[in-house]
């Protein structure tokens, strides 16, 4: 904080510049300042803390961090609601560069939860000293005498707690961020964290390498565009902020418009590359198969909530007046996404790829949503991404818990016949692959329900999309209903493959998530109603 | 500088609530409020015996059955206390919980309990628990007793459910509750894999149904707004014909799935392979006929569209000759009685698209049939009880002897479904035929021809079945010695069902204005004599029909009593032939319809990689043809990716530019 | 000379930008393609800025280095990390996973 | 408008840079590619500076060229060059597909922006040379520490998260104890192998250099004698050339001695 700029003084010594004070609402950043705390501690805790007793210290610490900061985005949240509006706004938090309206309140709460369970399934041992999907060090060549001797010595990257920290904290910068310069920066604190995380598989390192390599190179190219599309943008209003740009619209001559579209579109780029959306998903499959799994799993849920709430913003703060000129293109991109996503799903042979199409599916499922330019559509696509991100961590936990000789068993043949051996674990495998079909009772359709619903009453386009989200639901049916068939109507081939008995906090992260994808499908209306009532982005 | 703007489009607060639509539900009251017990006694069952776990094992299957009991004792309350109450009072409507409020969507959960959903629960409560109590005998020895216990309870449970919800929405749950409970009892004894392998086929041609039903749903959203009964009722006497019609064919191509009409029949012979009580149960008395249930609950909706009708009637028809033909060749005792069942609801189906000449006699039928099938499937399972599972007909005869109170009870049954009078199948199915004749042009002919020599084939078949296992000599395997009759456990149920098979029919239709039809009144609005005429007199197709079923059954005491019966199939001419491959309706199916189901059968069970290949054909084809070659584009190199993005970028940029 | 030639210039170096990523397979070189996007970037903030009379876009023009200054860092160290493991700095030698 | 000075400084410096920025995609040597990048950069700089951007303009050559691009250089000189170097394009329609599109994004964007008219230039001469003295320096400052402090303050994050990314990927804690050189020649003695210590390389006679094999006493080149990292890297020089000029040596010995 800066007090010593007063106003005056600046607007006495600059006239020309158009200089407001910083003011800081500290009790409405308060959530993300923790989180970034205690990242901060827990860079300390590595340098400070001996090896015997870090991991105990950063789990501990981390998951002490995470739920404070959710409990304190409670009570924000409840303070400020009132009988009737719902959430009610709490305005920027600086300057306007942070605005925690009802859409941020809920965003950043879910984030937090997804984080929690996420970091419960990353700190999984297995018996072992560290976590037990993370490398022994990370430096070390893959399959070096070097990285075995780490092993032997107990060494862990239990970087990995702080890395995951800074990443959340960017992810709930992300959808509040009131400026495109904000915007972008969160887009950086939540992408590199996760570019390092990638490449830190225990297991098949180089893969995870490869991963990561992929993952940077194609995210450094994405947030270029998207850069570019701010320097646009930024041209055609003369500010990043995302007001100005709406003001901007209506009374911006045509003598600009050349700037807006592209600017538009740009930064469409950065944002739909993160959800993985067609034609920017090619990414997507990769980095699922490459990231320690459970990685993965809070990544799905977490990063694509994160981008669809900015992108939420963006539309419906920014440039929702432009529509006519943008919307049919994305409506192309959604449609194309469900489709690729779905029909390449159909040939995969790996658990994590399949999912990992699938989230791509899921992904234009969700922009169906977002264009349905109505405030239901804000609820419906919020409520999709808890509940798919709910499903996808506890789905990908599950795979984690699949093993073969130790290692991750994700080839599709592993799992035959695994419901005969382990029915709980292929159980709620089952289940949860059900939800990602969107068969009634479960999150999934209601989901599927709360987007298409908005989606069908917007118009032609959005009938149209419905009807393709149908056809590309009906298709990953059957690729969902391929592996229940696997796990219990064949004969194992392999019993080598086990899952092995996880924690405590494996237990919970799966079961938290196997039941809200129950409750969501049986009981929604809370949810929705949440949902909606947080539904009304600030301007 | 910051305002709460709500420039979104005002939000959308709660619309008209489900239920409380034009039609005429007073909220639920008294015995009726607690109605949801219905559903919630046997979901609690399932729920303690599957949660459990072994503990259960001890108390479970009792457990199970009491609370199968109770439910049907609820349900009998409820209907005392809406007989109790004036014609126009007699649907109600309770009120669950809000369950589904996206937006402007809002829908409640709740039950609509009215005399067409009562009946049907009275038939489920009470069919069911009698299977329960049978399956203590019969399942007593199986080691995984209790989850076959809470099976049965969950599939009560559901099917509850799907009778009581008041919208489509929740009949969609119950609907696939009882897929769900059909599947895993199909399969329960999935260690065989040509069991596992029946469940997969019940399961995919259910969902080709269940396609249908969801695409009927999202058609009256779409059209109305609403998916609960009273709104679509509503909606649906304004809708256009257009917009009817594919409600329509959708919705029956639901019931066609979960019905085993044509051209989705083909699982339901397969479905045998579950334990016996299960076939009685689900695949002869009440899943199956959830299809006619849907077609009657949507009357509104077919009384719009002629052409769905005429639909409904033409399926009905094609399936009952289908399935009697299909009777005729069948030496598998349990799949006579399959195909039979298919044929009986095909006359349902058929009676269910005459308009409202037929929906009482669709009921009627189906609850008639309701008793005698499962008495006489619970009779096939005595049989195989005492016969080491023994289902092959060609191997039994002159079991009369032995097991006299099944052969006594299965008489009942033979009997009924025969139509001799006074027996329960008389009273219904010489309704449907005469039904059929009324009406113009070619129609009653074709339909009431075909409906009569449906009888015709039926008694042949039927009575083959009943001569074949109880009459003539003994043809008996070697390692059988001493069949036995059943516990009481098993032969008590039997008997029930044998006293309804007797005098169901004639409780429920005697006179002038039978108590069916005076009971469903409010639902329908028919009044007695509104129905027309046959176009040949009813007495004379009476006697027609007695004299075709007294052929039919002659030539079966001919063939199979008097004639010696040969314990290997003789080879037979081309029609019996067909008959025994199911009119070769797994050929045609595969050929033409099911062929991209049967593939995906087959890659749905793949264990590795060129199993893919396999599946390479058919409507699965397309997808996986464009799966493989877009697949191509994910060739790992990260140039190619980062190439892909920016074709996007020049595309959507340029694509823009042009179109400004 | 209007200011749009700057803008033009931009997206000229832009576009080499993103060509090379397109065609190099040094990952070095490839990642020295994205620094062009950014600069060129970097150059249109300073000319809208020039344009609106504001300092803002140089402002943000700043905000960008330190962003690719710290990007840098790590893609550099993941370029290391994949060069110890397979004495190779290709992009194209990184394709075990595809389909 | 702008003044013809900086119109000519434009079309000069604008012309150098597209043709060093295209010198990324088509020289064949990383180094190069990255001098080529430095300079784009250095000009950008100067760019800056005439658009009234100073501070931006000393920052970009200090710390952008100076810096980071320095430690570009650094890391192509730890990896070395190898056949990644090379611009033979081996994915198919690839390099095409590239200049096509590359071409297609400036020609989108060309007429988009050829669309647009931009207002009249408001200048920063107000901004920067304000009557009370404070110039460009103090403004942005004003600008990072009022408005945009947050996005300042958030950098921070990208910092620590860059320093432990380095940290994780490329820092080797060293495990075993370091062996001293007693402890070292101790061991070869011990398992025998190697005892008087590697070969050294290119000591012979003619040549010597890290790259160079030592030659056998038969003439044949000895692997040991070189780096692994070199031998993996195929930047190995062969020993043949010294060789046959040792064997013409000899043979002159010979026709000598013959003589």
């Amino acid at each position: 904080m800066i007090p010593a700029l007063g106003a005056q003084y600046l607007g006495a010594q600059l006239p020309g510049v158009d200089l407001v004070p910083a003011t800081f609402n500290y009790a409405a950043l308060s959530p993300i300042l923790v989180v970034l705390g205690v990242a901060t501690v827990g860079v300390l805790v590595e340098a400070f803390v001996p090896l015997r007793s870090r991991y105990a210290a950063q789990v501990g610490l981390t998951l002490a961090g995470l739920v404070a900061a959710f409990l304190l985005l409670v009570l924000l949240a409840v303070n400020h609601q009132t009988a009737t509006a719902g959430l009610k706004v709490l305005g920027g938090a600086v300057l306007g560069s942070v605005i925690i309206d009802g859409p941020a309140l809920f965003l950043q709460g879910t984030i937090l939860v997804f984080a929690i369970l996420g970091v419960l399934t990353m700190a999984e041992r297995l018996g072992g000293v560290g976590a037990d999907a993370f490398t022994p060090m990370g430096s070390a060549t893959p399959g070096s005498g070097q990285e075995a001797l780490a092993l032997r010595a107990g060494s862990m990257t239990s970087e990995v707690f702080p890395l995951t920290l800074f990443a959340v904290a960017g992810m709930m910068l992300f959808p509040s961020a009131g400026d495109l310069l904000t915007m972008f920066i969160s887009l950086e604190v939540l992408s590199l964290p996760l570019y390092l995380l990638t490449g830190l598989a225990r297991r098949r390192r180089l893969i995870s390498q490869e991963a990561s390599l992929k993952y940077f190179l194609l995210g450094a190219f994405s947030s270029a565009f998207f850069l570019f599309g701010t320097a646009l943008l930024y041209g055609y209003s003369g500010s990043v902020y995302l007001p100005d740009i709406a003001a901007a619209i209506p009374q911006g001559g045509s003598e600009l418009n050349g700037l807006l579209v592209p600017g538009v579109f740009l930064v469409a780029v950065g944002l739909l590359f993160k959800v993985g959306a067609v034609p920017f998903h090619s990414w997507i499959p990769d980095v699922y198969q490459g990231a320690p799994t459970p990685v993965t799993g809070f990544m799905a849920a977490a990063t694509k909530l994160a981008a669809f709430g900015a992108i939420l913003r963006v539309v419906y703060v920014g440039i929702e007046s432009a529509r006519w000129q943008w919307s049919p293109a994305i409506a192309v991109v959604a449609i194309l996404t469900m489709v690729v996503g779905a029909v390449l799903s159909v040939t995969q042979t790996d658990v994590k790829r399949l999912l990992a199409y699938s989230s791509i599916a899921h992904a234009g499922f969700i922009l169906v949503g977002v264009l349905a330019f109505d405030r239901t559509g804000v609820s419906g696509v919020m409520f999709y991404l808890v509940s798919y991100g709910l499903t996808t961590i506890a789905a990908f936990a599950i795979v984690g818990l699949v093993r073969a000789d130790g290692a991750e068993a994700t080839h599709l043949s592993q799992w035959a016949g695994l419901g005969r051996r382990h029915p709980w674990t292929a159980g709620t495998f089952a289940f949860l692959l059900l939800a990602f079909a969107g068969i009634p009772l479960t999150s999934g359709f209601t989901a599927k329900f709360a987007v298409f619903e908005p989606a069908l009453r917007s118009g032609a386009t959005g009938t149209i999309m419905v009807v393709v989200g149908l056809l590309a639901s009906a298709v990953t049916v059957f690729v969902y209903v391929r592996i229940i068939v696997l796990m219990y109507f064949t004969d194992s081939q392999n019993d080598a493959v086990a899952v092995v008995t996880p924690s405590v906090m494996t237990t919970i992260a799966i079961t938290f998530g196997a039941a809200m994808t129950l409750v969501l499908g049986v009981w929604p209306t809370e949810l929705l109603q949440l949902s909606a009532s947080a539904s009304q982005f600030l301007r | 500088m910051h305002t709460l703007t709500n420039g979104l489009g005002a939000y959308a607060g709660p619309v008209a609530l489900a239920g409380e639509g034009p039609v005429t539900a007073v909220t639920a009251s008294g015995i009726t409020a607690y109605a949801w017990l219905l559903v919630a006694l046997p979901a609690l069952g399932a729920a303690i015996l599957l949660v459990g776990g072994k503990r259960t094992n001890a108390f479970g299957p009792l457990l199970a059955t009491l609370l199968s009991w109770g439910s049907f004792v609820v349900g009998l309350l409820v209907v005392i206390s809406m007989a109790g109450r004036a014609d126009a009072d007699r649907a109600a409507h309770l009120h669950l919980f809000s369950w589904i409020n996206v937006g402007s969507f809002n829908l409640d959960a709740g039950q609509r309990l009215d005399p067409l959903s009562m009946a049907f629960v009275l038939l489920i409560t009470f069919v069911g628990s009698l299977i329960h109590v049978y399956s203590l005998g019969y399942m007593k020895d199986d080691p995984d007793k209790r989850k076959f216990f809470a099976y049965l309870n969950l599939f009560v449970a559901a099917m509850l459910l799907l009778v009581t919800a008041d919208s489509y929405l929740l009949l969609y749950v119950g609907w696939e509750g009882v897929g769900l409970a059909s599947w895993l009892l199909i399969g329960f004894w999935n260690d065989n894999p040509a069991y596992a392998t029946a469940a997969n086929k019940a399961f995919i041609a259910n969902r080709v149904g269940d396609l249908g039903l969801s695409v009927a749903i999202m058609i009256m959203f779409f059209q109305f707004g609403h998916v609960d009964f009273a709104s679509v009722d509503a909606g649906a006497a304004n809708a256009s014909p257009g917009a009817l019609t594919a409600m329509g064919l959708f919705l029956l191509l639901g019931a066609c799935g979960k019905s085993a009409q044509f051209p989705l029949q083909s699982w339901l012979g397969d479905a045998m392979a579950g334990p016996t009580p299960v076939s009685a149960l689900i695949h002869a008395a009440t899943m199956v006929t959830a299809g006619v249930y849907l077609v009657v609950r949507s009357h509104a909706i077919f009384e719009g569209s002629p052409t769905a009708q005429l639909v409904v009637v033409i399926v009905g028809a094609i399936t009952l000759l289908f399935g009697a033909v299909v009777g005729c060749a069948k030496d598998d005792m349990k799949k006579a009685l399959a195909a039979s069942t298919m044929s009986q609801i095909g006359y349902m189906m058929l009676a269910a698209g005459l308009g409202p000449v037929g929906y009482v006699f669709a009921i009627f039928h189906l609850l008639t049939h309701g008793f005698f099938k499962a008495g006489m499937f619970l009779g096939a399972g005595s049989v195989m009880h005492g016969m080491n599972d023994q289902v092959n007909m060609r191997r039994f005869g002159g079991l009369r002897t032995v097991m006299t109170i099944t052969w006594a009870t299965f008489m009942m049954g033979w009997l009924a479904i025969l139509g001799v009078p006074p027996f329960a199948g008389y009273w219904s199915k010489d309704k449907i035929i005469e039904a059929a004749f009324i009406g113009e042009g070619w129609r009653p002919w074709v339909f009431g021809l075909a409906a009569l020599i449906g009888a015709g084939i039926t008694a042949f078949y039927m009575s083959r079945l009943f001569f074949m296992t109880f009459h003539g000599k003994k043809r008996w395997t070697e390692d059988i010695h001493h069949p036995h009759e059943s516990p009481l456990t098993m032969t008590i149920p039997m008997m029930v069902l044998a006293f309804g098979s007797v005098v169901l029919g004639a409780i429920l239709g005697f006179g002038q204005t039978s108590l069916l039809q005076s009971w469903l009144n409010p639902v329908f609005g028919i009044t007695a004599g509104t129905e027309g005429e046959p176009v040949l007199p009813a007495n004379l197709l009476l006697g027609l029909t007695l004299v075709l079923v007294l052929a039919g059954a002659g030539l079966a005491w001919v063939r199979y009593v008097r004639d010696v019966v040969p314990e290997i199939a003789p080879h037979g001419n081309l029609v019996t032939q067909a008959a025994r491959n199911d009119l070769y309706q797994d050929a045609v199916n595969e050929g033409a319809l099911m062929r991209p189901g049967i593939h995906l059968t087959r890659s749905l069970v793949f264990t590795d990689t060129r199993g893919i290949d396999g599946a390479a054909s058919g409507l699965g084809a397309l997808v996986i043809g464009a799966s493989t070659r877009l697949r191509k584009l994910q060739n790992g190199y990260v140039r190619s990716y980062a190439l892909t993005m920016l074709a996007g970028v020049v595309i959507i940029l340029g694509a823009v530019w042009v179109m400004q | 000379m209007s200011l749009s030639h700057y803008i033009y210039l931009a997206t000229i170096l832009f576009s080499i930008g993103a060509v090379t990523v397109l065609l190099r397979r040094n990952a070095i070189i490839v990642f020295m393609g994205v620094e062009l996007m950014l600069n060129a970037t970097n150059l249109a903030f300073v000319t809208f800025a020039r344009v609106h009379g504001t300092l803002d876009g140089q402002v943000i023009a700043l905000f960008v280095m330190v962003v690719a200054a710290a990007e840098v860092v790590v893609g550099l160290a993941i370029i290391m990390a994949i060069f110890r493991a397979r004495r190779s700095a290709s992009v194209d030698s990184a394709n075990l996973m595809k389909l | 408008m702008t003044g013809t000075g900086e119109a000519v400084g434009f079309w000069i410096l604008g012309t150098l840079m597209v043709v060093a920025a295209l010198g990324l995609v088509f020289v064949r040597k990383a180094v190069h590619a990255a001098l080529c990048m430095a300079f784009v950069m250095i000009n950008l700089g100067v760019l800056y500076v005439m658009e009234q951007a100073e501070f931006l303009g000393i920052v970009q050559i200090f710390v952008y060229t100076g810096a980071v691009m320095m430690l570009f250089l650094f890391v192509l000189m730890l990896v070395g060059i190898d056949s990644s170097d090379s611009i033979v394009e081996t994915i198919k329609g690839q390099r095409v597909a590239g200049y096509v599109l590359g071409l297609g994004l400036a020609v989108v964007m060309f007429l988009a922006l050829g669309s647009i008219t931009l207002p009249a230039t408001k200048g920063l001469e107000a901004v920067n040379n304000p009557a009370d003295g404070g110039g460009n320096i103090s403004g942005v400052a004003f600008l990072v520490f009022g408005k945009y402090v947050w996005a300042f303050e958030l950098t921070s994050a990208l910092l620590i998260t860059a320093a432990i990314g380095a940290m994780v990927l490329a820092h080797r804690q060293r495990l075993t104890e370091k062996l001293s050189q007693r402890e070292w020649s101790q061991r070869r003695v011990r398992e025998n192998t190697y005892v008087a210590g590697l070969p050294a390389p290119g000591v012979y006679a003619r040549h010597n250099a890290v790259d160079t094999p030592a030659l056998l006493p038969d003439g044949t080149p000895s692997e040991l004698s070189v780096s692994r990292v070199l031998v993996s890297r195929d930047q190995v020089a062969t020993p043949i050339t010294f060789h046959a000029a040792e064997q013409a040596i000899e043979a002159e010995i010979e026709d000598g001695s013959a003589r």
